[in-house]
């Protein structure tokens, strides 16, 4: 068998066992260790690219796995042991992997609910606190609070390059920001939608940088390949025109990128 | 003072505050109203910014200040500012270690290991670097290892008033925690008398 | 796009702008409307914060740049906040410039400023008067600008032994390497082709 899995998928073997759970649909209950002590096996041979960090880990509870699965194939006669003995004296060899399993689970929901939270918080912006300098008097200018430490340093700065992000675009070098494919799409169709649906090639590139000139041209190339616009010329040496074909491109936005 | 005056002074107070936000007790300090004033006029200003649809910003807590933002709403116009949106965020294995630290803090990084059953080194510092995680103090016994806790920053990216706000555990909701361990039994009794 | 779509999202753009402002161009670009449309949208917001007397912000027009500012009308708040120097909102440009030096120094006024997009001029020379941050040598090139560092007094006050005890960045985080992977995959793959 030689599919490959992606590492990067998991962030740890209790990660990996809890996929196999899923999609074996398997009682985390009443695990089948033979099946998955093989499954993961499989998964950690397919594995083309282990970090060094991690690599230990995986074979840990590959071994875990298997001592489990050994204890677990250990006969036991129905006459020797009676099943009231073995409820008190023998656990499930298995249990320890489920609690350990059942708990990591509970955290990798909540990084879910957190990934929601980053998600939604996102969609907000705030403000830096406004340069109020200029009403204060030199001498009454004070530096911080006696008790910052450098975790408050730290936030200081993460805070600033939370806005410099913001800020970038927003710096009187406008000429200088990256447009990208995506909305250069838009413009071209709104351009050709203005215009009836026809344009000269010529007219799409009246701007006059570089990086600019290249950029439509490769949106041109992306707007053909997906049949948006076919680009035609009537005869040899006449000008190209631009015809747009599809009106509504919306859903052609969808696939990319994002 | 009246509410309007009142209003306009936090509106301002805010707004010049930024990313700092202002919690009511500097409010009241500034403005000198009572403290059940500047409450009042928190929550007027909030539904006004909420109501008006030619508003772009909103009022929220954030970290135990009050701080101004835009509204969700405009949020299709502002990205386009951003160069590269999914720069900043965190991966899922950070969002797992900062999730076990956020519930079970202070906690120390074996601790966190142990639950994950993976070394957790890089995702800590990471969040260290990050000011979501700090260092909060140390575990007594030997090796006196560092433990864990999230920032004020943890709350502001989250958009969380305090911790208090964090979404229960999962598992906590579903009171499923009893129950297991009966039916692991029956199942496991099952299964050996089966054999 | 609607009127109160325009105006909230006018608002917004200005509001995350700050002291920097943005001028007509730029707002168009952003929301996508012609540049008549911002023109209307501005000067219909300058009436709506003029009028209203709960609004405690005003908009103004510097050298083309629309900018949100608070009104004068409440300046006696704000003076207020000013008597009050140790408050974060005034002491956060400070932390911010000792934060960019001690993670970038040596590091000149003029990329300060470039990171921080203001003026840093007084923080940086409060900073100085306060020896935690000093003057390490000079720039190549022509003027040879000042290059700014940390002092003793600053690991004294953060409490650091080295400048390396600070936490590291999050691209520095990243840019550890992973270069003994390699080694290890191939002793872990023979291992496992063995068996």
């Amino acid at each position: 068998m030689s599919y490959e899995v992606k590492l990067d998928a998991f962030s740890g073997p209790l990660d990996l066992l809890l996929h196999l759970i899923h999609r074996l649909e398997i009682d985390i209950y009443d695990i089948p260790m033979s099946e998955l002590t093989e499954q993961y096996i499989d998964h950690i041979h397919a594995m083309q690219t282990l970090e060094l960090n991690e690599a230990s880990e995986y074979l840990v509870m590959a071994a875990t796995l298997l001592a489990i699965k050994s204890r677990m194939l250990i006969p036991i006669n129905e006459g020797e042991i009676d099943t009231a003995e073995l409820e008190v004296d023998e656990a499930d060899p298995r249990e320890e992997l489920v609690a350990r399993l059942i708990e990591y689970k509970k955290y990798k929901e909540a990084a879910v609910q957190l990934q929601e939270l980053e998600t939604e918080r996102g969609h907000v912006f705030t403000k830096a606190p406004s340069d109020l300098s200029e009403f204060i008097p030199d001498e009454q200018m004070v530096l911080f609070d006696q008790n910052v430490n450098v975790y408050d340093m730290l936030s200081a700065f993460q805070k600033l390059m939370r806005r410099k992000q913001l800020r970038k675009p927003l710096s009187t070098r406008v000429a200088r920001q990256e447009i990208s494919v995506k909305d250069q799409m838009r413009s071209v169709v709104k351009i050709l939608k203005n215009s009836g649906g026809r344009v000269m090639f010529t007219q799409l590139f009246e701007a006059d940088d570089k990086p600019m000139l290249v950029l439509t041209f490769l949106t041109l190339l992306e707007l053909m390949k997906r049949q948006i616009v076919v680009v035609e010329q009537q005869n040899n040496f006449d000008d190209l025109s631009v015809l747009l074909q599809k009106e509504d491109i919306e859903d052609e936005f969808e696939q990319i990128i994002e | 003072m009246n509410s309007n005056k009142l209003l306009s002074r936090i509106e301002a107070l805010l707004f010049v505050a930024g990313d700092e936000g202002m919690t009511v007790k500097q409010l009241t300090q500034y403005i000198e109203v009572e403290p059940m004033d500047i409450e009042a006029g928190l929550s007027e200003l909030q539904s006004q910014y909420n109501d008006d649809e030619k508003r772009g910003i909103a009022l929220k807590q954030l970290a135990g200040t009050y701080q101004l933002t835009t509204k969700p709403e405009v949020n299709d116009t502002l990205k386009k500012l951003i160069e590269n949106p999914t720069n900043q965020v965190l991966t899922a294995a950070s969002l797992e270690v900062l999730a076990i630290i956020a519930y079970k803090q202070p906690i120390t990084r074996a601790e966190v290991e142990n639950i994950r059953g993976v070394k957790s080194e890089r995702p800590i510092a990471k969040l260290v670097s990050r000011a979501l995680v700090q260092e909060v103090g140390r575990a007594e016994g030997t090796g006196r290892a560092i433990l864990y806790g999230t920032t004020k920053e943890f709350l502001n990216y989250f958009g969380l008033k305090s911790i208090k706000e964090l979404p229960p555990l999962p598992e906590e909701v579903d009171q499923e925690d009893d129950q297991p361990t009966d039916l692991f039994l029956t199942k496991f009794q099952e299964t050996f008398n089966q054999n």
